[in-house]
């Protein structure tokens, strides 16, 4: 395999973890206008109780299930409580999600200690396989399928099923979809916490990948997924995905060319964006 | 209207005498080093309330600029080794302030407000980074310890008085701003943007030199608290600076400038307290935890902070919550 | 009996006072129209009945149960159909899928009016895949009344269907409002007068905000001075 | 007539597939108060929008005193001299009722971005500020926070602020929605002596009719996006094809044909 090629899966794998944590954050804001900045600690949340689950009972598989469960009761309790009494007040959201992404995070020191916890690949995705000749490490093929289930999954869930028309419409036109007798808040509720675990969900499936977890692993995730929404169109899904894919092979092969600028090279990208064109490459204009 | 400003400079007036007779009545270098870092602090966090209190755009990046003084004037003081080029650093970092405020602002706030904060908060990354990376400048993760600062700054005392003027200074600078016509417009933003607009103002050239102001004020602060510190490291620009400003703001209460003063006094002295306490009581260690719920409650109930809360009590004995309205349909569901 | 009542309604959007004081009776099998010029408070009328912009005062009696102070989807559900001014249609969904979402229980009456309304506007089956945002303004106008039809609704609200429409497509929604009035009631807010006539059986007209007169259709037909006192422009 | 202060030439707006406004010639002479009449949906806050720069049209041009303004944004509008009241109130909440008009005044005034200069220096914003408010009677109002106003000392308050731009034209987009009827007669009053006072040419849009026909000079009657006739309001009334018009009896072929 050449090196390209090496490198263009790895980018793939790691769009595809930017994209788990990007997805639940432009669907929330799409439908409610929130821009949950606590969405990131959510995601640390789901990679700590899924690693917990997992060293407890030797299962990845229970240990996804609980993360990803954490991750939508506490999007639950957070709609409920703090997003919903304050939806149209976009000042008050951003400073609350902000408070919570601090609690949530010392949440983590409390419950497992400030310092780097392990986080081992289940024996069944540890190792290589050869493609074209070369080793690539399984856990990545896993990434990038988990990734493409995932798009796959919400693309059908939005395009195909009751709900996910209900959500497109209500990302249009909230009172119209209440006066055909439907009760949005509820809907506005699921899908909170449906991104939320979803960005756990992401928390547990990359925890192997990182190797190990730190406490502030929600805030630099968190970092590259607003990237990604700004980059790819802010509430858009397809905006998402393709954001994803394209930081995640930029920053690919930048962390391998130039190591030192990999970070740099998404702000710049942002920033070109921004210039040229603000509401993302997908975007449409409000 | 007259009585009550003549009220307030009384006020302010005992504060400073008594301020001033500190160092005379206890030569604790502990308590004067605290009080130092409270006045710093209070600066930065005054700088943060013009943006957040005063013109209603939340930045989650306002340590870029704090961590570029802190930075210009470590660099220029350990690579030159002539402490007194410490005024000259802090002019270069107050003109990198303005132009990176120019930039970043520039880049977000032309669009949604929630891209400021965004973008702001991924700049303040970047700059992590860099200060990070870049060790032949910044001396990477280390940073750059022994900091050689002008003698005249190691008497506990003389720097007591000059943080303390400097507090006073940028008070009164910043309360002219405010009051100033230009800093009514930015109220008036804060208010109703579209209307500003549509009065004839153009909202985002007021923004910027709003972005602007507030980070050159905030890079003098940083380039004192190098001074202070004798060191810096990544850490002024990682986002637990940010919070600071943040907690301090929210605490002490946003939309006045006193409140971050007095948000500054309490969560320096409750954070050394709370620190000194977790030796006995390790859970204390998470002391941002009891802010960030400390905060969460005063958004949610107090969005006034102390300051502004007391003041309303005072004033019209239990005033009345301002909520700011948005898109008129999704608000008519929700 | 008297399917709905509404009594005293007093609305406010923010401070703006809209209705002071609106009252009508629907009786059902009959097309009530509610004219009046505009900021009359017509469409507001029928946003106070659907819980869209909640009365401040007074009462709406549906089928012998006040509904006022329920949310929308709450009244919605109790079988009240509401066809907005705009037509209210998701511009990125297709015809299909806006029928779909308007569905609530999908039985064989169901699909019994889906067909019927279908064939009603053969239209939209031609367009049954573009998108909403594609159609034309006598389409989306169908679209808009099908979905409030499709499901078991005994009270139909049309919010000014001959708005921005050609006179031929205008002509094409009042004879669907006749096929529909045979099989369930509609309150028909209008300002154009000769259109309303067709089809209205009770008439309500409002001015600022308040109900001014209550009478027939036959009744107003006839007479000139009240049309043009309310209606026209004459004083 | 004199030369018009404000002139449309075959002014148009499209929206996909419907045009909002459609080939409109319009002029008003200064110092004139022309209402603007019309059916629901015949384009008249549209038409407002285009005269005030929110929106541009798809076609046509738009000229005060003889230049053409089509171009121009709405800052740059307003500064020429057109002022405009939204039927939303649109104030700012927390600011007093002084403090809104004097925002206003230090807009046209200039200075703005003095930071030093502490704003009680500029006295004079402030008496022009009160002065304005005398003339809308709300002077006894001056240091009440501005969302604790009655609807209507609101929207009165909105017509200071207008004032305060020193518009030489002034459009109004029915200044007296949403009011209680105890309410209209002091915003008429407030409208009336505007017009008396003989320092503005203004555009009304409103739906009360006996308030219209009180006070303007000129009518004009829009319809599905064109103008179907403007004149006196002798002229206007008497017109056969404006009734049929209102009652709906009205197509575009018959408008054109």
């Amino acid at each position: 395999m050449s090196l390209t090629l090496n490198l263009l899966l790895n980018g793939v794998a790691l769009g595809s973890l930017i994209f788990l944590i990007a997805v639940g954050l432009s669907l929330i804001f799409g439908l409610m206008g929130v821009l949950n900045f606590a969405h990131g600690a959510v995601f640390a949340w789901g990679a700590y109780v899924g690693l917990a689950v997992y060293n407890a009972t030797g299962s990845f598989l229970l240990g996804i299930l609980a993360g990803t469960v954490a991750g939508i009761v506490i999007g639950w309790i957070m709609e409920r409580l703090f997003v919903r009494p304050f939806y149209g007040n976009h000042v008050a959201q951003i400073l609350l999600t902000l408070g919570l992404m601090i609690i949530l995070t010392e949440g983590i020191k409390m419950v497992w200690g400030p310092n780097l916890l392990g986080f081992d690949k289940p024996a069944a995705l540890t190792g290589v396989v050869d493609i074209l000749s070369d080793p690539f490490p399984i856990y990545r093929i896993f990434t990038i399928g988990i990734g493409l289930l995932v798009l796959i999954g919400v693309h059908l869930l939005l395009t195909r099923t009751r709900y996910g028309i209900i959500i497109r419409a209500g990302v249009q036109d909230p009172e119209m979809v209440q006066a055909l007798g439907i009760n949005v808040r509820r809907v506005f509720s699921l899908v909170f916490a449906f991104g939320a675990g979803l960005a756990a969900f992401g928390g547990v499936v990359a925890g192997p990948s990182f190797g190990s977890l730190n406490p502030d692993l929600g805030m630099a995730n968190q970092l590259n997924a607003f990237i990604v929404i700004v980059i790819g169109g802010i509430g858009n899904f397809p905006g998402a995905a393709l954001g994803s894919l394209l930081i995640g092979i930029v920053q690919t092969f930048m962390a391998y060319y130039l190591p030192d600028v990999a970070m740099a090279i998404s702000v710049a990208m942002m920033a070109i964006v921004l210039i040229w064109k603000p509401e993302g490459i997908l975007g449409v204009r409000r | 209207m007259r009585a009550k400003l003549f009220n307030n400079n009384l006020w302010l007036g005992f504060v400073l005498v008594a301020l001033c007779l500190v160092p005379f009545v206890s030569s604790s270098k502990f308590l004067l080093t605290m009080l130092i870092s409270v006045f710093l602090m209070a600066v930065y966090s005054m700088s943060y309330d013009l943006l957040l209190g005063y013109t209603g755009i939340v930045s989650f990046g306002h340590t870029i600029f704090f961590g570029l003084g802190a930075y210009s004037v470590g660099i220029l003081l350990s690579k030159t080794k002539q402490p007194n080029l410490i005024w000259a650093a802090i002019l270069i970092a107050v003109v990198g302030a303005a132009v990176i405020a120019l930039i970043i602002g520039f880049l977000s706030l032309r669009v949604k407000d929630v891209y400021f904060s965004m973008i702001t908060l991924a700049f303040a990354q970047l700059f992590f980074i860099i200060s990070e990376k870049w060790s032949s400048f910044t001396g990477g993760g280390d940073g750059i310890a022994y900091v050689r600062v002008p003698t005249f700054f190691n008497d506990r005392v003389k720097f007591y008085f000059i943080a303390l003027a400097f507090l006073a200074v940028m008070y009164l600078f910043l309360r002219r701003v405010v009051n100033s016509p230009f800093g009514r417009t930015l109220q008036a933003i804060r208010e109703n943007e579209q209307r500003v607009e549509s009065l004839g103002y153009n909202v985002l050239r007021y923004k910027l030199a709003s972005l602007m102001i507030s980070g050159c004020v905030a890079a003098m602060a940083g380039g004192l608290w190098t001074v202070l510190q004798k060191y810096v490291n990544t850490n002024v620009f990682a986002m637990d600076r940010t919070i600071d400003a943040l907690l301090m703001t929210i605490v002490g209460g946003v939309g006045t400038l006193f409140g971050p003063i007095v948000g500054a006094g309490v969560i320096t002295f409750a954070h050394e307290w709370l620190s000194s306490l977790s030796t006995q009581y390790p859970f204390l260690e998470r002391w941002l935890l009891f802010f960030g719920i400390l905060y969460i409650v005063i958004v949610m109930f107090f969005p006034k902070g102390i300051l502004g809360t007391i003041r309303d009590k005072w004033r019209y004995k239990g005033g009345s919550r301002h909520a700011a309205s948005d898109s008129k349909r999704r608000e008519s569901v929700l | 009996m008297t399917l709905l009542r509404v009594e005293g309604l007093q609305t406010y959007i923010d401070q703006f006072h809209i209705l002071q004081g609106v009252s009508l009776a629907v009786e059902p099998g009959r097309v009530t129209v509610i004219l009046g010029r505009n900021g009359a408070g017509k469409t507001t009328t029928l946003r106070s009945i659907m819980g869209l912009t909640p009365p401040r005062e007074g009462r709406v009696v549906y089928d012998g149960k006040e509904i006022q102070g329920l949310p929308p989807h709450a009244i919605a559900r109790l079988g009240i159909g509401y066809v907005p001014e705009d037509q209210g249609i998701f511009k990125d969904l297709t015809v299909e899928e806006n029928m779909k979402i308007a569905i609530r229980k999908l039985d064989a009456a169901t699909q019994e009016r889906q067909e019927f309304v279908l064939d009603l506007f053969p239209d939209l089956k031609i367009a049954w895949k573009r998108k909403g945002g594609n159609l034309s303004g006598g389409q989306k106008q169908m679209l808009s009344m099908a979905r409030a039809f499709v499901n078991d609704n005994k009270l139909l609200l049309i919010d000014e269907p001959s708005k921005g429409l050609a006179p031929i497509v205008v002509e094409k929604v009042m004879e669907a409002i006749m096929e529909l009035k045979k099989r369930t009631t509609i309150v028909l807010v209008e300002q154009n007068f000769l259109m309303a006539s067709g089809v209205g059986d009770d008439v309500y007209i409002l001015d600022d905000g308040h109900t001014v007169y209550q009478g027939t259709m036959a009744e107003i037909r006839g007479d000139e001075d009240l049309k043009k006192k309310y209606l026209g422009i004459a004083i | 007539m004199a030369q018009p202060i404000l002139e449309t030439r075959g002014l148009t707006i499209q929206f996909g597939a419907h045009v909002a406004v459609n080939g409109v010639d319009f002029t008003v002479a200064p110092q004139t108060f022309t209402s603007i009449i019309g059916p629901n949906g015949a384009g008249k806050t549209t038409f407002f929008n285009l005269l005030s720069g929110q929106l541009r049209p798809t076609g046509g041009t738009v000229a005060m005193n003889g230049r053409d303004i089509t171009g121009l944004a709405v800052h740059e509008r307003t500064r020429l001299g057109i002022g405009r009241s939204f039927q939303i109130t649109n104030v700012f909440p927390n600011l007093t009722v002084l403090e809104n008009v004097r925002m206003a005044a230090q807009a046209v005034g200039g200075g703005s971005f003095r930071l030093f200069s502490h704003y009680k220096k500029f006295k004079h914003y402030e008496e022009k500020a009160r002065y304005l408010l005398a003339k809308v009677h709300l002077d006894g109002k001056s240091e009440q926070i501005a969302k604790n106003l009655s609807h209507g000392d609101k929207r009165k308050l909105e017509i200071a602020i207008l004032l305060a731009l020193e518009p030489k034209m002034l459009l109004l987009d029915e200044p007296t929605a949403g009011m209680s009827l105890e309410e209209v007669p002091a915003i008429i009053e407030v409208i009336r002596g505007l017009k008396e006072s003989g320092e503005h040419t203004i555009l009304l849009i409103e739906h009360k009719i006996d308030m219209v026909l009180d006070l303007s000079d000129q009518l004009a009657v829009l319809f599905n996006g064109r103008l179907l006739a403007h004149g006196t309001p002798e002229e206007i009334m008497s017109n056969e094809l404006v009734q049929t018009a209102y009652l709906g009896g009205l197509y575009d072929d018959a408008v054109t044909g």
